[in-house]
């Protein structure tokens, strides 16, 4: 099953568990975005995103389009948390399922990296003494 | 012809609008846009490097020329995940 | 968190969650290890798990080790079942988290890699009309 | 002096133990005693290659003299994960 999904609730995996992999498939890889504490050496008191979702939606879509076909995964799925989110909780979860490992492992790093690149979603850290909008590539 | 422009994150910030409808002349591109925004902002000069372009929710370059009714997203390089 | 369990029952992620990732933590990557149904071009019953206890431990304890150093890991836990185990059921569960997510990535590849290369595990498929030793590379 | 002998998987199937105690004589070597056991068990024969061999739960090779008190332990190619 494929699923792509923004949500502003905390991520709980308890519900997302029972939908992963088939009895064809002897290999789940997960991936978990945690937010830290500690950014560029300053204490983050909390995020915000924020998200182009239409656009972040299709780009999703590719990205996901893509490892399944490449890859042949029985699974994929994505959550991206938008709006405010605290430290240690999870911001983005990916989980995809694939007979052997190798490639459930290769889709998962590919998967996070493309979002990484290509995802419309910004993220706002706030401090003590202010805010700031973080550009990985700026 | 018209237009609408989106923009995000801290263009969003810099530009004062997060979405605004717009009447261009017929064959513009996204850079002719660029620079009219940056005259206005010229904040947003230190941003001409690194800013991205959608068209209707696709990434397009610089040198697109845009069509009746295309909605234009400006904004700085991505952060999600 | 480091920590190596061989258990007999079932593994359920939930009491496990709690446990992963500390507030430095960035990435967590998860690998599921799940039971086929179909090996070989056979269809399995079950499996059962036979193992050297003792010496699989210390074999554990040196991958992780490795594991932790090379990638400055914060949490590293490894649960792998033994004795019977059904269609579908977690094999084995692995769960490593570091700041950024290539060392997680790396992590958690190299340690099942590792597993499947050197701890005293073996696997022995049931099927309709008998059973059989599972040897990767004899 | 006197060591003891483990088996497991289809090993312990074909030599029909899972542990052994045997006195064996000084100096011996693991290939001694897999020479010895393919001679009891002629099914051993064809795992001669991939056989697997641990000494107090850590992995040795076929030259390793035995001490008195040893634990051997003979497996084939391991398939837990």
């Amino acid at each position: 099953m494929n699923e792509i999904t923004f949500q502003k609730d905390p991520i709980t995996q308890a519900t997302i568990n029972s939908k992963i992999g088939t009895h064809l498939d002897g290999a789940i890889v997960t991936f978990i975005g945690r937010v830290r504490k500690n950014s560029r050496g300053r204490e983050v008191l909390y995020l915000e995103y924020e998200i182009y979702e239409e656009m972040a939606r299709k780009e999703l879509q590719k990205i996901e389009k893509e490892a399944v076909d490449r890859w042949s995964l029985n699974t994929c799925i994505i959550i991206h948390r938008i709006g405010r989110v605290e430290i240690s909780e999870t911001s983005i979860f990916i989980a995809v399922s694939s007979p052997h490992r190798k490639e459930s492992f290769l889709a998962a790093e590919f998967i996070i990296d493309e979002i990484k690149k290509s995802v419309p979603i910004w993220k706002k850290e706030f401090y003590n003494d202010g805010s700031e909008w973080i550009s990985e590539r700026s | 012809m018209k237009i609408t422009i989106k923009t995000f994150a801290h263009f969003k910030d810099i530009c004062g609008f997060q979405e605004k409808e717009l009447t261009v002349s017929d064959n513009i591109t996204i850079s002719d846009i660029l620079r009219e925004i940056t005259r206005l902002h010229p904040e947003m000069h230190k941003h001409a490097t690194s800013v991205l372009c959608a068209i209707n929710q696709e990434y397009k370059d610089l040198n697109y020329r845009l069509n009746d009714g295309d909605k234009l997203a400006l904004f700085p390089p991505v952060s999600g995940g």
